[in-house]
């Protein structure tokens, strides 16, 4: 009984194979796309947050005050269905403007964070041998900033892969969207939503071991 | 309403295979949901069904290549209207309510809503609703039709996933279209027929601003009407043809 | 002999933070080849001045001269001033991520924009006369802190600066690291190097330095060549601040 | 125009409002219900981790990956088709261990590292008072934990509401559920996301309110 | 005169950490109201001794006997025996959130189980005796460090101790606090207590100590009292060490 349907499982794992790995592919897009444009979006947001000029901190602490008070699955919407009285987005690139305006407001933190945990010696030691206060940032601080970031980062990613699930709901077919599908197909869902499951697992184990990896080459210089 | 401009993204010179106002030129843009066997659902990365079936011969017939659309159902009415799909062959019930967003085409096929539950359930018709919990599809015109009898309404994204939650224990019934059920049952869902709610008439979904392709779709649906190549499709994918008009309809 | 040529002279500085007026009517002049020591207790506003003669703190009111030229803020380019003025910290604050010869080589790379090649070269040059020759491909977590403080020494001279300030350059250290910082310094003010150095190595202090400038409360108290003042203090204060120190 | 789509707006606001009263009543229970149950079971989770008994960290560090390396849909998904062969968990029921199952990993590895920043001092303290280790852990450690563990609880608590839309996924109509509803019924989606937006933000910033409140009301007896 | 009770008594007691062997082959006596000092070097193994006698360290051969009971790990419990030995660490290790009074009846309370009225009362009666009779009600962020080491030494007489263990009860203070606290351990010795204490203060050890214990690399040295040992140590390591220190 149980091994019947561990074999009955076993073959939809099988068989599902490859359209799991179209899926896949479609996630591992849409993650790099949002995740680049959010890395963009997080940097110049917590640059405008440690500039002093009050109105561009203000209109940092909106944005973050904004992704973080709404939840991202109405952010997708928003972009998806709300926009299109204005722009129409296509679908990928809705759902990539979703995770990355999501995902920016957190990477911002985080390099903010960094930046600020910097020894301000750092800053001065640069200042007073004749760099520009825009040289320091780009050559001292940023550099040490995004080797301490990167565990967080890291994580940032890893949550972000996680969330690109919920375009499945905007129509594309990702991982999760490919088992909803399979599930709707076969009028049973529970053994595609456990594999989608294992997939995503893999993909995390994978990551960490990267992101691991990487903090341990970075450690070392420091 | 949608501009001109914002709904070409290829700049719009009139080609030879006709001057409608289409998205991408010389393609027909069709959306559906993917998640209603046997009408529309996922082959591999491509959609299949009758509905894709009926998109693509229509396609065909007016010289145009057919380019599906996966969808969310709940959105697609508004993805028409907004210009983000040409046209709709997503098993749309005609209502008056979408009719004020979209035009609709002549029905391409006829059917019915049903009331679905567990083989144990003590609902015997429609009469025996009144405050049980129907789940539907959110976004179907199913959701008005369970309002009348209930305001405990869980609205889930497609028709299969309230049947698969039904047959799994959850909620006290589903309305969703006949065929459906029977495909669900057929998978091996054991759940039964309690009675039709009437019959509805399924139509092709058009946006406002482009009177020439629906006059075209109907032209070469009434073309595979007299043919039988629509009877066909239905045949193939249904089991049954289901696009004569029934002799009483509500 | 050539006439005195002046390197900075300060003329009525003062310096606040917040409601706290921490120098006051600061004068000073610091002549070519000079060694100035500043000694002084804690929070006497020694660090402040430094800062100030570097541009890391910008002055309230009164002015700073560099080489002749009245600095002003909002006419000079302060990252050019400071490229002749260079600077030692307490806490070395060496850039982590960087090997030696990149802490060495960055700023005259990027700042003064000579050549990869020309910058490693003098860089080496460098790092061999602090005694850091074998160390070029190490990263700073790797040294100890004399080292440290050698590299950080080497990094400033990098710039050519006509001057070079040192804010308590061995206060951080263990004692059996200093003297080989001290070493660096004294080499260098044999060279001619103009420097403003604030420690409490009194040794070096009467052995190297040309003048002692005693400051107390944000303000200078005494002057004088360094067995004056040590030796026969003029004022009370003076008296005080050397018989606890001594 | 503006003002007219304005002064549309504003009719949607009013007039939806009974509705989603009854979609941010459902959001509230179920919020409420998941993130109590989420605290008890990252206390369970965080006291395995710290026990020196290996099998019982490695259950926790097990279900920590599994929460951690799967997205919340999917994790709600099985739970609410998947069990329902072992036992039929109610909609609602399945929507809060969904939630508390997700977020009580998250609150688990918060919990943990609160405790574990305890200066190990205290534990002594209370050892070489003759207290038992359940009692050095009950009075000494835990209060100074969850006293530090505060800001980064509310932050949870608060990812937990946010997250609580994705129930709508399984039928429910909760806040996002009614502003889906109404978008699909009315064709018109933008101002009820836009207005569900604004509940979620409203909510997000009452709860930052009384987080940051409580944190400086223990920040006096530290 | 009452024969000598021994309150505690330690043979052939070894501690690893790992590779590490901290304490080696330690033999000890200490007899009721005695007052054993313990010095030695950073790392002699002086704190790990002291937190083998309240089973924070469980040792690995030898024996420890507290007030002629053989204490071993499997037959006892060693929260009752922990009852019976107070004690004081370097760092305080108040608990911050609770008030003085709090902190003093705590585990009077919890662990013995007397009535809160009770536990108040006697911890009251202690906060007097320590000089903080108006701090009840304060929490420890609020208190000097000398006045959080006597809260602590009152929290560990609350439990009613035979025997006191310090562990450097005074090297977190402040110079100017150093005094108070041992004041109060002066008192406690007066009254009758027994106590081992380590600590760096060779004036509290000559005028209160009975015994001073010398530890080196994990063995203990010599013992004598204070006159003896400070002023005529027998070993070389010791005057070494005495040296080094006075
Ligand atoms: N950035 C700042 N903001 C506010 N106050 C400051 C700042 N930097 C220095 N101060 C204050 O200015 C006064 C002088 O500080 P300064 O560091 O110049 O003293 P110092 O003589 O270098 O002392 P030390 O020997 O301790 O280094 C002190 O009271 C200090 O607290
Ligand atoms: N928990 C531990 N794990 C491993 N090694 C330890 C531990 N505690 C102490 N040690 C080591 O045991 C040795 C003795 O330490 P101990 O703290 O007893 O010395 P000490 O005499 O108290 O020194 P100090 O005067 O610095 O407090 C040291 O080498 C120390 O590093
Ligand atoms: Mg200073
Ligand atoms: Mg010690």
């Amino acid at each position: 009984m149980l091994l019947s349907s561990l074999l009955e499982f076993y073959d939809i794992f099988v068989g599902s194979f490859d359209l799991f790995l179209e899926g896949l592919w479609i996630t591992f897009k849409l993650s790099i796309a949002s995740l680049l444009i959010a890395f963009v979006i997080g940097l110049f947001i917590a640059i405008l947050k440690i500039s002093n000029i009050k109105i561009l901190q203000w209109i940092a602490d909106l944005y973050i005050w904004i992704v973080r008070g709404t939840p991202l699955v109405v952010q997708i919407f928003i972009l998806f269905y709300g926009l299109t009285d204005i722009f129409l987005i296509p679908m990928f690139w809705a759902g990539v403007a979703g995770l990355a305006f999501h995902s920016g407001a957190y990477i911002a933190e985080i390099i903010r964070g960094t930046i600020q945990s910097i020894d301000k010696g750092q800053r001065e030691a640069g200042r007073s041998l004749g760099m520009t206060s825009g040289m320091t940032m780009r050559r001292i601080i940023l550099p040490q900033a995004f080797r301490r970031a990167v565990p967080s980062l890291g994580n940032q990613f890893i949550i972000g892969i996680k969330d690109s699930s919920l375009v499945s709901f905007i129509g594309m077919q990702d991982l999760f969207g490919v088992a909803s599908s399979m599930g709707s197909n076969t009028f049973n869902y529970l053994p595609y939503f456990i594999t989608v499951a294992i997939y995503y697992l893999f993909i995390v184990l994978i990551l960490t071991l990267i992101v691991n990896k990487i903090e341990k080459k970075l450690a070392r210089s420091d | 309403g949608s501009e001109e401009g914002s709904t070409n993204t290829d700049s719009g010179e009139a080609e030879a295979g006709g001057d409608y106002n289409l998205i991408k030129d010389g393609k027909l843009t069709f959306a559906a949901s993917g998640e209603f066997k046997p009408f529309s659902y996922m082959e591999g990365s491509e959609m299949v069904g009758y509905d894709i079936a009926v998109g693509e011969a229509i396609a065909e017939k007016l010289g145009l290549e057919p380019v599906q659309q996966k969808a969310k159902f709940s959105g697609i009415v508004t993805g028409v209207n907004e210009g983000r799909y040409d046209i709709a062959v997503a098993s749309h019930t005609i209502t008056d309510e979408r009719k004020e967003q979209v035009n609709f085409t002549e029905p391409y096929y006829y059917s019915g809503p049903v009331i679905y539950t567990r083989p144990d359930s003590d609902i015997t018709s429609a009469d025996d609703l009144n405050g049980k919990e129907i789940s539907v599809s959110r976004g179907s015109s199913y959701v008005s039709m369970a309002e009348e009898y209930t305001d405990n309404i869980p609205q889930v994204d497609s028709d299969v996933v309230a049947l698969q939650s039904l047959a799994s224990g959850h909620h006290d019934a589903v309305i969703t279209d006949d065929i459906t059920g029977i495909t669900a049952i057929e998978n091996g869902l054991v759940i039964e027929n309690r009675g039709q709610l009437g019959v509805s008439n399924q139509a092709i979904a058009v946006n406002k601003e482009n009177e020439e392709l629906l006059n075209a779709i109907d032209e070469a649906l009434q073309e595979m009407k007299d043919s039988g190549e629509l009877a066909e499709l239905a045949e193939k994918w249904i089991g049954e043809d289901i696009t004569e008009e029934p002799e009483t309809t509500e | 002999m050539s006439e005195v040529r002046e390197m900075i002279r300060v003329d009525k500085l003062n310096k606040s933070f917040g409601d706290l007026h921490v120098l006051k009517d600061i004068d000073m002049t610091v002549n070519e080849s000079d060694v100035v020591v500043l000694v002084g207790a804690s929070g006497s506003g020694k660090s402040t001045l430094l800062r100030c003669l570097n541009f890391l703190e910008i002055k309230n009111s009164g002015t700073i001269t560099i080489e002749s030229e009245n600095v002003e803020k909002e006419t000079h380019n302060l990252n050019k001033i400071r490229e002749k003025v260079g600077m030692v910290f307490q806490h070395f604050n060496l850039f982590p991520h960087k090997t030696v010869l990149g802490n060495v080589t960055e700023a005259p790379i990027q700042v003064k924009g000579i050549s990869r090649q020309q910058a490693v070269k003098e860089g080496k040059e460098l790092l061999d006369k602090v005694g850091l020759g074998d160390k070029y491909n190490v990263y700073p977590s790797t040294l100890s802190g004399g080292q440290k403080q050698r590299v950080a020494i080497a990094r400033a001279l990098a710039m050519k600066p006509d001057v070079m300030l040192f804010d308590e350059p061995t206060s951080a250290l263990d004692p059996e690291l200093v003297g080989e910082v001290l070493a660096t310094m004294k080499e260098l003010a044999l060279e001619g190097m103009t420097m403003v150095v604030v420690t409490h190595e009194m040794g070096f202090a009467r052995e190297v330095g040309d003048w002692v400038v005693y400051m107390h409360d944000g303000k200078i108290v005494e002057t004088g060549i360094p067995s004056d003042l040590f030796d026969h203090p003029q004022e009370e204060r003076t008296k005080a601040f050397l018989s606890s120190i001594l």
